[in-house]
């Protein structure tokens, strides 16, 4: 129960999610404290914080999951508390340790809830002492190959591996049969070995056609604790999320109240503080099965934000100075729909191979029911070292219908160049019958891919005569330089000034 | 001017003439009438018989790109022979050459060379804005030789591994 | 009655309302005709429209008021709508009926009501007849020098005088004393000569300190009609608006549920059809007086599509394809608070002296509770032709402290170089602490600009550093031009290398 | 490389030395250790101690706009010779001109050569973006000569009005 004014804060952050939480400091009267990794200084979270320091060189490991720097900048710049984000230090049990026994508020869960939440197999335990329906499975870690057998051919194929020390599709398997697990095992618990340093791993059953939908809570020091209804999370690519909405075209009025009630529930039994997530599997007979739980804001919490009328991160904010929720459950509601498109720097045509690089020209979408969570700029240098999301998009509309046409409206006017985005792969889904309809699952985005490739031709003739034009200026310019030399800043107008002309040739 | 131009895998002969105001872009012999203004840095606004659309172009490796609504596409573009038939076809023969398809850093080696893999064998595992990726052999064949050592950083179209 | 489907609209204005009306039509699967003047080409609104065609030449009068061509353009192109946005020919009864008579729908009120409001005494006369209480004051046009002196007399003094033929400010007198009246008359009757041709007046008594308070109503045309609730606009410079905001500061509820009530009685004694606004000034003891009603949309329509969750084009759209209000007043409510800037080319700094030229850089705030409604890009010419608006910015939040706290945010983030705007001028506005407490008039402009001159010190310096940099760094790449000659479109980049390397020297 | 700088009706002098990745620039020989980082076309972070802004800095006519959060100043810079002194005073003597603070269209003249105004009194009537602005008489004085006629279209900064 701490009670305590924040006047400053650390954000041990980078992205649109540092971005995201200054601006929440700056509306609440709070300073800001950014860190930034040597290639880093550009972003345009350093640019927006009152203050800024560099933890080290570009690798998370040196720099983002710097504990000790990170501490020590809080100290020197008279930060009170640190906001994590998500990712990076956001669900590291070490590190809200450090920060409490430094006498800094860590913004997010005690250190022993993270711990509990963190080891998948505990967090399940105690869903079942919860009364909170789990997926059939184990419900202690595993290493002994042998018990592992054993345990498969109880729960029956196909099932999934999933490494017990942490989430987010790390160690993931799924095993269709018998014949395939040893080797599967093997392989998901020497990812989990790389990626958490523990190789233990637990069983789940599959579950068929499952669709991925997640509760919103909020917890205050004062035992209070409310949910802010559902996320439906199902388009997904690499077991990690694209395109979230709320509310879920399948959850009826029903099952939300039933598995927000799971939700505070579990969060109450475990002394939950904080904004957190729960994340079900829901079956194709609308039975939510509970997965994990993630201690930390969540990518998508905007969804919940337009649906809600709440700002998450200033309640997170409030919550670690020790205020009172200022609402219960029965103030909330959900109005309208919201939908979130994660604008993320990968080649879709490829695969969603990654593409770092400097963004000649941008064009951000505006206009009535949208929102831009962004952190990049023209001329910026998305760099190679760190996660791919540059820009959460998200709309919000009269209902589902009237929140689609306002993002496919704001992603038409959506434009990058320099780099790929999941632009036009958004400008896809969001005509696809299955998810107009509201009818799909986790699989949905492999299988859009293949069906709808090819761009529609009367685009070629435009793309030709766009970029015939442009060569075509360009070389007239290299033949005809200008009689002003372009030595300052002032460049673009030259150039603007410049076609200008040529077309009144 | 005359281009041979390349957009998605078809190839295309487009002439350009500044004519007052407004450019007359000739696609395969077919004339359209552009309207093109410049809306701010690489953007412009064409418009061809009052259809209007904004689009983004600029100039990288391996041609123009341009933006549209909902699109982006790649126009490869060559100053053209006044003749026709003088497109400098791709030559897909010769040794294949399996190059960086973006900047990162080489974490694995799947092959080494002399060895013979299948077609969609991986070759290489590269690693960029933490995901890894693995690199196949375009078709079957013989490694001939692997350009990069692991834990190297590459940039875009770098040499990885060159294949008989 | 008209029921008849649209599928593609003419939007008969430009930017950023132009740019709003084209958002709203693409969100409804509607095609788009743009029209443009010859200083338009590179608006935005011709670059987002499906369709453009051109008008005329610069001067309003040549082009977006030529209603002959406008009619032709949507003939041609096979509208079968025009929305009129607001100024140029949006309340131009003739055009309506021009519209009508070819066949083609008016987006707004029939002409017949477009003239009974048009006329401003004949408007006061149907407020008597619906029982909504006027600005004491002439019920009929003045011309008669000795007539108005009499009305005067009997009305007693302060006393403004007013155009009958058109409002907006134009023809506005206020006079103090009997002595001041024949000038002021003359005055007045001259400006409203030729701003709109008809030189008579009418009478109203001044109302000390009032606030400038209006309801925002929709009617369909099957007889239904409600108010959205009010927006407070006492925040005027040359009497025009220039922050607006909605729940007012001091409306109560029961006098929300007043006026909501007498305009709604106005609109339906008036079988008034579409979007509309009823304009009330509110004295001292909170009693509202009808001055004069909008029959169209107005400027300031995103603060209540914020509080109420509607869209106020697409219901007006809706409305003239003949279709009912979605929605009975019970449905409606307010939720938070919003608040508009009115972002326009002019120096805050010397009087609201317009601005106009070329934007040199722009970069715009984005973040969870904005909505910038803007029809400008780096790059662009704010031509000298028109109205100097270049971009609505809206903040919606929990409530009146969140939604400033909000708006401070995002306009500290707004940046724009090359003219002057009244970004700056916000910024002092949000920060004064009668603004903040609720308590000013329509004078409030006025005495802030008086107050609040003279910038922060601390700013100075890091001005002072930034040109010294900016100016080294100009003179060193003039002295020592790269080998690369920056012959093409890729400019900036040279510039950004050029930079980077200066700074590593 | 030396400035004399004004901004906001002060005169500084201010110096710039480049010194590894940062600059060290001196106002009034208070030294400031600048990080400079451009951030896109003409915006640039600056830390310094610690301290984060993003400007934008842009040279236009009479010297740099910079535009910071929530302030917009106007810098004018010259080189500075390398003693101190030799600033420039500009000169407030001589006859008085006025000239057009905005592109625009010249309404209505209000005086004529040789007419005796008042300090304040309007002199021409000047519109821009749909508004008639009235400028004022710099001083009391006589009129010299009046240098455009009604229906002219004026750029910024054209003369207007000369003053004896």
């Amino acid at each position: 129960m701490v009670e305590s004014r924040f006047r400053k804060i650390l954000i041990a952050n980078r992205g649109e999610i540092a971005v995201r939480i200054i601006r929440a400091c700056r509306e609440l009267g709070l300073g800001t404290v950014a860190v930034y990794s040597e290639a880093d200084r550009s972003a345009p979270h350093v640019a927006l914080a009152d203050e800024a320091y560099p933890v080290g060189p570009p690798p998370s490991r040196d720099s983002y999951l710097r504990q000790d720097r990170i501490i020590e900048v809080a100290r020197r710049s008279g930060a009170q508390a640190i906001h994590p984000g998500y990712g990076f230090l956001a669900e590291n049990a070490g590190f809200a340790r450090a920060c409490e026994e430094a006498g800094i508020v860590f913004i997010g869960p005690r250190s022993e809830t993270i711990a509990l939440m963190g080891e998948k197999t505990s967090a399940r335990r105690l869903a079942v002492k919860a009364g909170v329906p789990i997926v059939p499975g184990t419900l202690e870690p595993l290493g002994d190959p042998s018990r592992i057998r054993s345990e498969a051919l109880r729960i029956g194929f196909p099932l999934m591996l999933k490494a017990a020390a942490g989430g987010g599709g790390k160690g993931l398997r799924l095993v269709a049969t018998a014949e395939e697990l040893e080797s599967a095992a093997a392989r998901a618990r020497s990812e989990a070995k790389s990626a958490f340093g523990d190789d233990s791993i637990y069983l789940e059953k599959a579950i068929e056609r499952p669709r991925h939908i997640e509760i919103q809570v909020l917890a205050d020091q004062h035992g209070n604790a409310v949910h802010l209804f559902e996320r439906e999370c199902s388009i997904q690519r690499r077991h990690q999320k694209v395109i979230e909405e709320s509310p879920s075209p399948v959850v009826t009025p029903e099952l939300r109240e039933r598995m927000g009630s799971l939700a505070v529930a579990l969060v109450q039994t475990a002394g939950y503080v904080n904004a957190g997530t729960l994340e079900f599997l829901v079956d194709a007979d609308l039975n939510p099965y509970f997965l994990e739980m993630n201690t930390r804001l969540q990518v998508e919490h905007p969804v919940t934000e337009m649906v809600t009328g709440e700002d998450l991160v200033k309640l997170q904010i409030r919550i670690a100075q020790g205020e009172k929720l200022p609402f219960a459950q029965a103030d909330l509601r959900q109005r309208g729909h919201a939908i979130e498109c994660r604008v993320y720097a990968e080649d879709p045509d490829r695969g969603f191979l990654p593409s770092p690089g400097r963004i000649i020209a941008l064009r951000l979408p505006g206009g009535p029911g949208i929102r831009d969570d962004s952190a990049v700029y023209e001329g910026y240098e998305v760099p190679i070292h760190y996660d791919p999301l540059i820009s959460k998009l998200v709309a919000h509309g009269h209902d589902r219908n009237d929140a689609l046409a306002r993002m496919r409206r704001a992603v038409s006017e959506y434009k990058v160049l320099g780099i790929k985005t999941t632009i036009p792969f958004f400008a896809r889904v969001l005509r696809h019958p299955d998810f107009l309809r509201g009818d799909f699952d986790t699989s949905f985005v492999e299988m859009a891919l293949a069906e709808t490739t090819g761009q529609a031709d009367g685009r070629i003739e435009v793309a030709l005569a766009a970029a015939a034009i442009r060569a075509f200026l360009d070389r007239r310019q290299a033949r005809e330089p200008s009689a002003e030399t372009p030595l300052l800043a002032s460049g673009w107008r030259r150039r603007g000034w410049r076609e200008t002309a040529g077309g009144r040739l | 001017m005359i281009f041979d131009a390349t957009v998605a895998g078809r190839s295309y002969r487009v002439e350009v003439k500044a004519s007052d105001a407004r450019y007359v872009v000739s696609i395969d012999g077919r004339p359209l009438t552009v309207d093109w203004h410049p809306t701010g840095g690489v953007f412009a606004s064409l418009i061809i018989d009052g259809q209007s659309q904004e689009v983004g172009v600029a100039r990288g490796s391996g041609g123009y790109a341009v933006v549209l609504d909902d699109a982006s596409l790649l126009v490869e573009l060559a100053a053209g022979a006044a003749g026709a038939g003088s497109l400098a076809k791709k030559g897909s023969a010769g040794p294949a050459k399996v190059t960086a398809p973006m900047p990162g850093k080489i974490v694995r080696l799947l092959a080494e060379p002399g060895q013979l893999v299948a077609a969609g064998q991986g070759l290489v595992v590269m690693e960029a804005m933490k995901m890894e990726n693995e690199l196949p052999a375009p078709h079957a064949g013989r490694i001939k030789a692997i350009e990069v050592r692991e834990g190297q950083a590459v940039e875009t179209g770098a040499l990885l591994v060159v294949m008989e």
